[in-house]
């Protein structure tokens, strides 16, 4: 089975879902293929394939380009509409929060907003404070809007099938780091259902609970603390809101210990959201204290090095998870 | 292409007389609607935010006997009479207003987010500008369906100043999407004067920026109104894209139910109270023998009794359980974290 | 001494800062007293003491309005901006996020925003979805901007005047519940430091951590557990971000229990974040696990009694303060 | 009151002998300085998303001339030049494209976010349309301070689309603000064609809907961009208020560095580079008896030695030390959560 990235996973459900449903339509800045199919190619060939009507490159006007599909949604189209970078949702946010998400509640279900946002974003590639934020935490917070996180080419793929399928306005996060990301996906990768987690990798002793971009250094690190014989559970999100409490309560009653890392700022955070839980759901259970990693209260900066010091690194991630162990070292675990 | 006069030109349409008679039932009902809502929030047997539409009666009636249940609009939290012009049923606004479960939106929305597709009545919002980019939106779905369905987008003389006004206006004019933009121009925003917010004299003027026709009439008169807006709604229908309507008008009772219009002079109120547009267009209608006095009064009567069988169905409503706060966040209610 | 409520406290803070300091200047819809001052007269008076041009009424144009403060401010202003409702910050997000907070930053320090974004807020007056929401905890997760949210006039007094001095920006959240809350305030009340919480109340058995109009709330839930026989040592937060970890994390290591209530959405809410940080700090040191409140994730109805399920309530807060001493009940703790 | 016109009209001011040549030592600046960021960038140098002015050397450069170190511009991404013609130190500017700690910004802010403020570089943004609520609120404080300086705000043409722009020009107009909104129309935003992304065919026709004097130059031309400027900056010096400049321009090397220009003809870019402006007005001088072909090489050779000296400064520069990452969020450094 050939390797497909995260670019062609995009590309290929958007397509198979244009191709199944003649009201799935694409929107965004240069979406089209006269325009290039967008920044990094993911729409690339679609309006060849299906027609200028349904892929329209639109203006630099963020909130006539949520307004647009969030009016065709109530009229029965599905549009995947993108946000060139996440920091741009900050022009549309009225359209996104008080009406994406808000509508189906106020019309008392009478109108929906079946959309699609999709946004880049990430540091890391020297685009500084405005253009790299991961600001999920505001749309998890907001009722009415799912928010997706994929990490890998197969999730992607399925997670982007089902928020195109889904009956509500779901925020689709893609980290530009990730994008090169490559891997098996079978042809017929079918919908992976919303709100549920992936079990990367059991493991008894700490639960790593991550997503997006920064699962890949989480499973680094599970790597790295393998090799010094911790054995680690494995959690990739996926879905942020809602998230899959389920699984990873029971994860962390399993091991007792967990880790939560993210790239967005670690204050008022997803992993606060996570660690809250855990501690209510698991109080008197838990060995250790629910660690949260994520940026510090900062700015991206541009400058490379301070860049990389602003992204939760592989390192962070295993010495978090060393310091839920604490006495507990490896050799004393084995025994236990 | 943008042109900016008083919307009654040689070609202009002109109502026939049930048009006539239509617009003015759609006025009286607005008009006693009105009456009735400061009267059940004075006497506090409801509470809500009531932004009173008295005085801006023509402009939807007028628009809206040129649109069909197809037709969608979207409107703002002053936006009772373009519901009830656009024929949300009172019984179902009445509940809405009232917090009921009958209500058009199960009482979780308010007079503030009337929705009711059933006749074209899909948004109404209380973020001023918003009702533009939702507009374009529903009309992009026609123009994709084939279709010849036609949305408006109504706002105010405020509205005019923010941002979402300018891409809208763009964003239509550029893919010719069937939209017709009507300005509601009551002089203020709040208690802000138009001139102390708005930089140009006429907003219809802002239509030049987008390469599309733009217009000012009297509000107030049945007949600009009416040639406006059927020409602005052809337009769109036939595929030549958008129009922007700018409405003079005036709202007799401020910006919101208790307001105490200190910000106007009382001239200018007194003056524009004079020109009430509803029992002129009444005497009109009798001078000009397009109805009788009789007529118009039982249609009124009629329309009173409606509107009081519709609050007392409001008020003998339920209210919703207490289920139903986190219903409708999702369509599967088991999701939510 | 003669008490004030909350609109007399701000509106004094703005005028004896503007009476000191010729470089405080208001902006916003209606403002000015031709416009009446405000929309509940915080800023009535000001104009026709200090001026027209230093008190200006605004179109409706939120970005116009955060620009026009924050431009005004890097060339050595302080502008109190106010955006009406908070709910429309969405349309002004840019402005705030990407620049107010950022530029210190991203200018290395050079230039500076010490603006001031009064907004009013909150469930309870029929206004629904869209005008209602307590967003405070997407700020707080947005470095380089303060979060104040005072509960009553003489703390709304003080820390008005204290984020005027503020040399950065600072969101300062107003509850029309609270507006009317009167208590004494010293003509020569001065600055409340920001970041510092206000101990209401010592107690042993449970901590209550509060803010803005919720606070009200917890103080009556305190009484009636009070009577019960259950101690509470009641925090009102005062500053969000940042929040004032070090007196919250003391009274929590003294009772071993804590409630946290807020009116926004609980899920990834501000609650998350202290009882995340809390565990973290007083792992094995909690009796009890964290408990938090926040509205339900919904969005805000208009009905009346749904909206009124909608906000925490004092007994939303006593029980989960009882439920923190689990089977140490009133009778219990006074033996131990 | 608004004229869209091509900005040279009989009272046009015109540059003296001295200002073309400072014109064209600006020209020439930001033209070299292109040239060696390209290398730069291309041999990796170093990393950063580059965004090329080159083209556009004439329109900040016309402009500046007019302005003192005490006026202020806000620009965007595409900015360099306009903080080369305005006066930034070359120095200080390559060590923070560099992400140095001598940089403008210590290297915090690279080359999206240049701020040099003691030559009025108050801000360059990487949000499309920022930088003009802002330049009002520069230009508001200029109006307090009862002073004569005025703040120009660079944009694109894909950036007169977006509601900051509508809601800047009217707040600057209505408030007489001592603004120049200097549109750098180079006929795309991004990868897409300035006609399917605006509705008006010029962009200074929209300066109507402000009640604001709007003109379309030729932003090639350095006569007729210093006169149009300098006529919008002495109205605005003069307290009457803002003006809306669309200077036509082009840029020849794509969005960004890398982009390879598959949107455009092969043509349309042919004709813009053989009407690149920084020989022809180089030619010109020389032509005109302005300055002699010696006389300008020696300027040319002076601002390369310039450039280099700046880009060994920079890249012998210390990079920020890790503690800066948390440094200047706030004022004082501990308060943070
Ligand atoms: C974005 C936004 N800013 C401010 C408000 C508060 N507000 C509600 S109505 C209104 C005045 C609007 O005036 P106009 O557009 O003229 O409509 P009118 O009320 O006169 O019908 C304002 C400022 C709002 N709802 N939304
Ligand atoms: C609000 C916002 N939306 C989208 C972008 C992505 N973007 C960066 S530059 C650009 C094109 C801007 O075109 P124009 O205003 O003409 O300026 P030019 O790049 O041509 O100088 C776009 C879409 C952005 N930076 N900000
Ligand atoms: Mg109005
Ligand atoms: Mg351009």
């Amino acid at each position: 089975m050939p390797k497909i990235n995260i670019i062609q996973a995009i590309n290929e459900a958007i397509a198979e879902s244009m191709e199944a449903d003649p009201k799935v339509i694409v929107l965004g800045e240069d979406v089209a293929d006269r325009e290039g199919g967008g920044v990094v190619g993911i729409t690339r060939g679609l309006s060849a394939r299906f027609g200028d009507a349904r892929v329209r490159s639109t203006p630099i006007a963020e909130q006539a380009i949520m307004g647009a599909a969030i009016g065709a949604a109530i009229n029965g189209y599905k549009p995947v509409a993108e946000i060139m970078l996440m920091n741009f949702t900050t022009v549309a946010m009225d359209m996104i929060v008080n009406h994406a998400a808000k509508l189906r509640f106020m019309s008392g279900g009478q109108t929906t907003v079946p959309i699609v946002i999709r946004m880049m974003t990430g540091a890391g590639i020297a685009a500084a404070a405005q253009h790299s934020d991961f600001l999920e935490a505001w749309f998890a917070h907001t009722a009415g809007i799912k928010v997706v996180a994929p990490s890998n080419a197969a999730d992607a793929k399925g997670l982007m099938l089902s928020c195109i399928a889904d009956p509500d306005p779901c925020m689709f996060i893609e980290c530009s780091r990730a994008y090169g990301n490559a891997c098996e996906v079978p042809a017929d990768q079918g919908p992976i259902p919303l709100g549920k987690a992936r079990i990367a990798q059991e493991g008894r002793d700490v639960t790593i609970i991550s997503y997006s971009e920064i699962f890949m250094r989480a499973e680094a690190a599970a790597k790295e603390l393998e090799a010094d014989g911790v054995s680690v559970e494995l959690i990739d999100l996926r879905t942020i809101s809602p998230w899959d409490r389920e699984t990873v309560i029971a994860s962390v009653r399993k091991t007792g210990r967990a880790v939560i890392a993210h790239e967005a700022v670690r204050q008022f955070g997803v992993g606060a959201e996570i660690a809250a839980t855990l501690q209510e759901e698991l109080f008197g259970e838990l060995k250790a204290p629910v660690k949260r990693l994520g940026a510090p209260y900062t700015s991206v900066p541009f400058s490379p090095g301070l860049e990389q010091l602003f992204i939760v690194s592989v390192k962070d991630i295993a010495d978090a998870a060393r310091a839920t162990l604490g006495a507990n070292t490896p050799a004393a675990l084995a025994v236990s | 292409m943008a042109t900016t006069g008083q919307g009654e030109g040689v070609n202009a349409a002109v109502p026939d007389a049930a048009t006539q008679i239509e617009i003015y039932r759609r006025m009286s009902l607005i008009m006693q609607n009105d009456e009735a809502s400061r009267k059940v929030v004075r006497s506090g047997r409801l509470m809500m935010p009531y932004y009173s539409p008295r005085g801006q009666e023509v402009i939807p009636s007028a628009v809206s006997v040129n649109l069909t249940n197809e037709d969608q609009i979207c409107t703002i939290y002053r936006g009772i009479h373009d519901m009830l012009a656009k024929g949300v049923p009172l019984k179902d606004l009445w509940a809405e207003v009232a917090g009921r479960v009958t209500g058009t939106c199960k009482g979780k929305g308010g007079p503030m987010h009337i929705t009711h597709p059933a006749s074209g009545a899909i948004l109404t919002t209380g973020i001023v500008g918003s009702s533009m980019p939702i507009a374009n939106g529903l009309a992009w779905a026609h123009k994709l369906d084939g279709t010849r369905r036609v949305v408006i987008a109504y706002f105010g003389d405020g509205a005019s100043n923010i941002g979402a006004f300018h891409e809208s206006l763009n964003l239509a004019s550029l893919w010719k999407l069937p939209v017709v933009f009507v300005c509601q121009n009551n002089r203020f925003g709040e208690h802000t004067r138009y001139e102390n917010a708005t930089s140009v004299d006429q907003i219809s003027k802002r239509a030049v920026g987008y390469n599309m026709p733009g217009v000012t009439v009297d509000g107030n008169d049945p007949f600009a109104m009416y040639a406006a807006a059927n020409e602005a709604i052809n337009r769109a229908r036939d595929g030549d894209g958008p129009t922007l309507i700018e409405a003079m008008t005036f709202r007799f009772f401020g910006h919101v139910f208790g307001d105490d219009d200190f910000y106007m002079t009382k001239e200018e109120k007194a003056d524009a109270i004079a020109k009430d547009p509803v029992p002129a267009f009444r005497a009109r209608l009798i001078a000009d023998g397009v109805a009788t006095e009789a007529q118009l009064a039982d249609l009124e009567a009629d329309l009173a009794k409606q509107i009081e069988e519709a609050i007392q169905y409001a008020l003998a409503s339920d209210l919703p359980s207490a289920d139903e706060l986190t219903r409708d966040v999702f369509a599967a209610e088991t999701e939510a974290a």
